[in-house]
């Protein structure tokens, strides 16, 4: 499998000429030209060197691969869902009315009484959140300084508090792998602007001790910041408002199964509790009296996004949540924690902690990188490595709930082969895949990003 | 499945109730329940009030409810076009090995996402005439803020404020407001002389203090911008950096980024590939060689493998949050690589000549509809005495609102950019459509 | 391609003006006309007058040619249905693997469409009970023709004659006719008895000259059929094929053709996988095992590759024409091939309890409809005092042309099958359309 | 590669319940029983194990593997375009003016006077030009029993002319490879209801004498007919009609470009000349004033078909020929043309007739199917084998226009590697394909149809 890159197949420089005056235009243009046939065929065999979720189990630890429902592809691409956002509103009160349900639904699953869908990604919700957070503060006359993050934490809630001009005091995490309370009252003050916790936590644990930790932190003034990361655990068992919890994301790509098209895009609504409602982004969406009009929430934060977001992705997840309704998330969580159990009851490889939910981390005795490449010659995708570092060779397992028993058996065999075969085969794998093991190392130490810097060699 | 729904679960979730059984039999618990560790105090027992639907009924559902968004004619733009998108596009981005993959962290399955994402920043080098060219940010807006935060990063620039035209979208202006305020930057408007830069105000308003000048072309009224390379020249003098924001199409004709010393591009790039998508966009982002590592977001690059083959992989992720955490360029992770893929198809299938065919229609449909909107009664068109791309300007004398309403009557949205300034992006509309807006034109101004 | 479209040429011809210098520079001509051999006399050298269009034009072209069919509600069927389609059949099947693949002559790389061929096969094994499926004839009336040509080749039988229903729709009978023309065999129709097989006529009519006897279940009136197995004794008493045409989805509920002694069966198996398509559709064919080296079309088996693994293939090739010619079984080679795939994927995802409730509302649906129009001053509905399938007839005392023109007025489409009668097919209807029909209805009636 | 059947993966048997009386219904199904997911990943690995126009060069002779327009497929989906042909005429006028356009706009590309869309296929369309013919000379009051076909036309022709009941007269060929016309004039006689013929005939050659056959059996009162296989090769540069032929079929998934889809639907509208419009099918389509309306012609032979075709096959060939336009057509043959005569030259075959056009055959060495399954191994589709008998171990090959240069250089590797090959090699492949070489015999002569035969072992 090789597929030569469109540069190498044919390229033309074109004069450029224009009505345009000389001095405002460029020279020349000088890019791929192919004809159509040429390039349905590049990209069909590009796509054959890609692992999908349709085909094979992806059991990556965090990242929630499911399975995203065709029919909602054919919705995102009704003609009339494709309108510009700056039209009077009185001519796209469908688009308005669709986002007002996802605001309201989210809502709902989260227990939070405010949505909004203007965040583009997780990451791009978590900074939402705490710019909420922070307008918050300063509402309240309160210039707080730092926010919490555990040590266990996604790497994005670091870098979002920081971004956003905090110091992260980063929370070292309990033997039981779950928030060190002690640790966690030390840390508290009233800097603290908000903790961000995902619960379950990156260990799949359920944090048995939030409502003493929501009321540690709201004591000190602080809010509490919910990572949506792992909500596809909790779907119809528990909510993010019931706990405590003042403000959230919501990882559609991942919960609500809107497709992550090879890294993005993805959606990161944020909800918030009654009183930070009116920190949210502009514009939001409310009823009117017959209709659905956008506004500005009185001391909102502004825009994190040019527009309203990544509109065919919200659409994708609303469709997705009305298809399932109330019995379908409640059982696309109760069958995912059945998966992860049900997978890890079947391999070989130690699990320092439990009881875990819609994932597990297993302990590799080798290189957790050298078995996830290995696991890539059995036909599946490993999960994810090496994080957190709370478990030794840390192999992250999300099964997610759309794995029969017959492929989480053919999964479990994957990881005790791996488990059993010497070391020169594992540090040698992949040896069954469109590339071979890739040279990190040299990618990295001379950066060849372009076919223009191939050209230079 | 078993029937058109399940009413008892998720219809994605292939489990039989034997199988579930066995499973659960397997791990020695009655039901699935007891495989939650959630404390009884914050177990909720509600309900969402979401009821199931068949596939068939969430499609009428929600049919329906982009059927209420009325039939527009949208002579819309100001940074979100609807170019047409071959039908390839679609075809080809939504092979679900493409569609439903992550991104990239195990490179040796994920070679053709990657290669395709490594052609999208090869192409975008070539536009930009920038070296280093990013995967994809959220959008132009975010493109911009993330540009601001690197020019606190880069070391050779200092200062605190970053100067930015007066005529900037407001979510653009927004997003970077926000964007730096993390940092101790804060965001000036420096005036605009007919929708360009003033480079008069510019260069008075220069001094040590400027870390960055981001000017736009087109601008978002549609002007070609006169001023770039004197404005690159002035950011040079003053060791500032220059942010050039543009979009993707405007590329193919305009000067090249690089020819005017812009040190870093953002933009749209979902100009191409995309269409209409309330707002829905791709940010593109490119720069010096010597910001490398400082770029906020995914880079693909060239390695071996170990048969010494040329392969694909994500690179220099010290830069990222998942390794850099606090410290890394952005907080960015998911991005928008599949819009990147569908840009890159769509350009691969304009080529160099159909891309430059493209970009020069959007010069010559927008001077010819503004000459034909000028010879209506009450419309001066264009407002400004500039080249434009795409979209213009238009002085009404009636109230703007009131034409605006007029028009959305008969079926025509334009922008409102002013008490008397309307705004109007011409580019994909067919010529009955041009008509029939003069037409439209003729009786509500 | 280099511009949006390619004045000189055609847009999926890759060749660049250099490729093409140089290949017929290779060859030794000046040019591509050099290298055709047609006498001067029958050169064409004038136009087709048919315009070269752009992608987006060609769409927006055939886009404006549909858009001038109304939209109606259509109450319509009497063999061609629209069942919802769901969106993975769309999805799956036109991955371009499938679809733009040819016959599995060379099946050692079309394993894939190979197997999907198998498992279509041996699931209409499933619902029929035969033997033998083979793998699409292009509708229900060609594969009617063909069961009555395969009448002609069976050792068992004997005789000239066809028996029909009275009741069959038109183009099934006219097909019929047709593949019948260049055997010695006539066609005729027997009575029906209040839409279902006048038993008593058709006995009194069988004698050795019937080689074969055609039913429906449903029938074209959409009564489910009460005599099959009475039908099926009476042919096998008088060595004659008994022929059963039926649909797929009736199929998973009505009385299995091989317990009511069929001999064929023949039908539209496109009622899954395609919906409404102006009349296209997909012949399914399945017969008893005697049959075997008689079938039209073709057949995918199972054997073995090189190494002992399980391999599909296309078998008993010897029937088809390609090499049996003038003797083959049928002239087909083209078929219906990526439908099949398409009915396979729709039903898989529909399951057994999908089908089974699917074929139930084509009961209880048009039984409910039946009543309310029943219910409306001046109709009568059902007309047949028989079980229905989907659609029943109704009695207009008003003409049924005139209430069909008035039914039409208010957007919904009926059919009208005789001076006073009108039918009515539901399954796919929503609540509401039902209604409204209800209400139009009570106006024209 | 390996994919279980459906049947191995889930079954269910349920037992049919209904409000019909229990004597009317069966007693149970058994079927696969498979969530979405599960059913997706299905497809997509037999869609893995299949070669398509978009994995490769696909040079079959005679098939015409054309790349296939992707927004074709997409016109095809137009919700408008899905319509019963039983609605009233007034409301399906869109559906009736696309029917009407093609059949003009076939009318013009083949020189015919009228045409009908009926024949769902080209041996369908064969079927309904014999039909034609036959009602034809029975209006003449001439009973007439045969049609000739040379020796070297497609399978179909034979079994067409059987299937409309005449007694079929094959015509050796000439030294030439083309139609002997002394065997002609001896086949020739008050008999001949029709020559079937096609132009260029299947070895890729012109018939030179075309216009004395056409004299010869318009002289004895038979009817020349055109075999539209091979039109592909004249768009633009000589019509059927004007060459003297009577009916022709058009097999619009070969020339217009209609996906073959794994061996159909295509679409073989019949075009004949303005003596024979009045016996096409029944409906046909006709302007009125201000509109369109189908009718049944006077002598109308009738039905071949329950509705009108293959609509959806249609659409596309229309939105095939729209996006062409007269140079686009014309540029298709061009290039077909070129490809053809440019890959007969890189490659080391005898290739004994010529001078030949869109398609060549070739002579090899060894076994022609063993030398098509080593091809397998080099990552193309093979040509078709072992026929036309007129040139031993036949190779027919037809790149069409889509190939490039590179991509044919390509297919020249590939078939001399092979033969330079030893006979060993090619007689065990291909190696490097989903199935290895399948035994044939074997499944012929025990016939395994089903899963429920597989079962039975």
């Amino acid at each position: 499998l090789y597929e030569p890159l469109l540069s190498e197949k044919h390229t033309r420089e074109v004069e450029v000429e224009s009505d345009l005056p000389d001095h405002l235009i460029r020279d020349s243009v000088d890019l791929p030209d192919l004809s159509e046939p040429e390039l349905a065929r590049h990209y069909t065999r590009l796509s054959q060197m890609n692992y999908g979720v349709e085909t094979g189990p992806f059991p990556l630890g965090s990242c929630t691969m499911k399975y995203n429902p065709k029919f909602a592809d054919d919705v995102a691409a009704h003609p009339k869902a494709a309108t510009h956002p700056e039209r009077p509103a009185s001519t796209r009160q469908g688009t308005l009315e669709l986002r007002y349900h996802l605001q309201d639904v989210l809502g709902r699953i989260g227990g939070m009484d405010a949505v909004t869908l203007q965040p583009p990604a997780g990451a791009a919700g978590e900074f939402t959140g705490i710019l909420v957070a922070k307008a918050y503060h300063q509402s309240q006359g309160d210039d707080r300084s730092e926010v919490i993050v555990p040590d266990s934490a996604h790497g994005t809630n670091f870098a979002t508090a920081a971004m956003a001009g905090y110091d992260v005091v980063t929370l070292p995490g309990a033997d039981d792998g779950r928030v060190d309370m002690e640790a966690l009252e030390a840390a508290v003050s009233e800097e603290t602007a908000a903790l961000m916790l995902t619960n379950p936590n990156t260990l799949g644990l359920f944090e048995r001790d939030i409502e003493a930790i929501a009321e540690l932190v709201h004591d000190a003034g602080g809010l509490l910041y919910y990572d949506g990361a792992n909500l596809n655990a909790l779907l119809g068992r528990a909510r993010p408002g019931d706990m405590g919890f003042d403000i959230m994301h919501y990882n559609v790509h991942k919960t609500f199964a809107t497709p992550h098209g090879g890294g993005g895009p993805g959606a990161g609504p944020v909800g918030v509790c009654e009183r930070l409602a009116e920190f949210l982004p502009d514009p939001h969406v409310r009823k009117t009296n017959g209709g659905f009009e956008e506004y500005a929430p009185e001391q909102s934060v502004g825009k994190v996004h040019g527009y309203g977001g990544n509109w065919l992705v919200l659409v994708r997840a609303y469709a997705y949540i009305a298809r399932l309704g109330d019995a379908g998330l409640s059982d696309a969580s109760a069958k995912a924690v059945l998966n992860a159990n049900y997978l890890a009851s079947q391999i070989d490889y130690d699990i320092p902690f439990g009881p875990f939910h819609h994932e597990f981390v297993a302990s590799a005795d080798e290189d957790a990188a050298d078995v996830a490449k290995r696991m890539l010659d059995y036909g599946v995708h490993p999960p994810t490595t090496k994080w957190p570092e709370a478990v030794p060779e840390a192999l992250m397992t999300e099964p997610t709930e759309i794995e029969n028993r017959r492929s989480l058996d053919q999964l479990a065999t994957a990881f005790d082969a791996v488990a059993n075969e010497d070391i020169d085969t594992i540090e040698q794998a992949p040896e069954n895949t469109a590339a071979r093991r890739i040279d990190q190392v040299t990618a990295a130490r001379s950066p060849r990003l372009s076919w223009q810097a191939l050209d230079e060699e | 499945m078993s029937s058109e729904y399940t009413p008892d679960g998720s219809p994605f979730a292939p489990h039989t109730p034997d199988e579930t059984a066995a499973m659960l039999d397997v791990l020695g618990v009655d039901s699935e329940e007891d495989l939650f560790d959630i404390p009884e105090a914050v177990r909720f027992d509600g309900s969402f009030d979401i009821t199931e639907r068949s596939e068939r009924t969430t499609r009428r559902h929600l049919d329906a409810l982009v059927s209420r968004n009325d039939d527009v004619v949208e002579f819309l733009g100001r940074g979100h076009y609807d170019h047409y998108v071959p039908s390839l596009v679609d075809a080809l981005s939504l092979r679900s090995e493409f569609i439903t993959s992550y991104t990239q962290y195990q490179p040796e399955v994920a070679q053709g996402f990657l290669q395709a994402l490594f052609e999208y920043q090869s192409m975008l080098v070539e536009l930009t005439g920038l070296d280093v060219a990013n995967c994809s940010m959220y959008d132009a807006a975010t493109a911009l803020g993330e540009a601001a935060t690197l020019a606190t990063r880069v070391r050779s620039v200092s200062g605190s404020v970053v100067l930015v035209p007066e005529l900037l979208h407001e979510g653009r202006r927004g997003t970077l407001e926000n964007y730096v305020a993390g940092t101790d930057l804060t965001v000036e408007s420096y005036p605009m002389d007919d929708a360009n830069v003033d480079l008069d105000a510019v260069r008075s308003r220069m001094d040590e203090d400027v870390v960055m000048v981001y000017a736009e072309n087109p601008t978002v009224a549609g002007t070609v911008e006169e001023n770039l390379a004197a404005l690159g020249d002035l950011t040079d003098d003053h060791d500032s950096l220059f942010c050039l924001g543009t979009d993707v199409v405007a590329l193919a004709l305009l000067q090249e980024p690089a020819s005017v010393g812009a040190d870093v591009v953002v933009g749209e790039a979902a100009s191409l590939g995309l269409g209409y998508a309330d707002g829905m966009g791709m940010g593109l982002f490119a720069c010096d060689e010597s910001f490398l590592r400082q770029v906020p977001g995914r880079l693909v690059g060239v390695s071996e493998d170990a048969t010494g083959k040329r392969a694909y992989t994500l690179t220099l992720q010290t830069r990222e949050q998942h390794i850099r955490r606090e410290r890394a360029t952005s907080n960015i992770c998911t991005n928008q690589a599949w819009v990147a893929l569908r840009a890159a198809i769509h350009a691969a299938s304009l080529g160099p000549e159909g891309l430059v065919d493209l970009a020069n229609d959007c010069v010559s449909a927008a001077t010819d509809l503004a000459e034909r909107v000028d010879a209506v009664k009450g419309v001066r068109a264009p407002v400004h005495d500039r080249h434009h791309f795409r979209e213009f300007v238009a002085h009404t004398d009636q109230p703007a609102a009131a034409v605006a309403a007029d028009l959305a009557d008969e079926g025509f949205a334009v922008h409102v950019v002013g008490e008397h300034r309307i705004q109007i992006c011409t580019t994909e509309r067919t010529d009955g459509q041009r008509d029939a807006l003069v037409e439209a034109l003729e009786d509500a101004a």
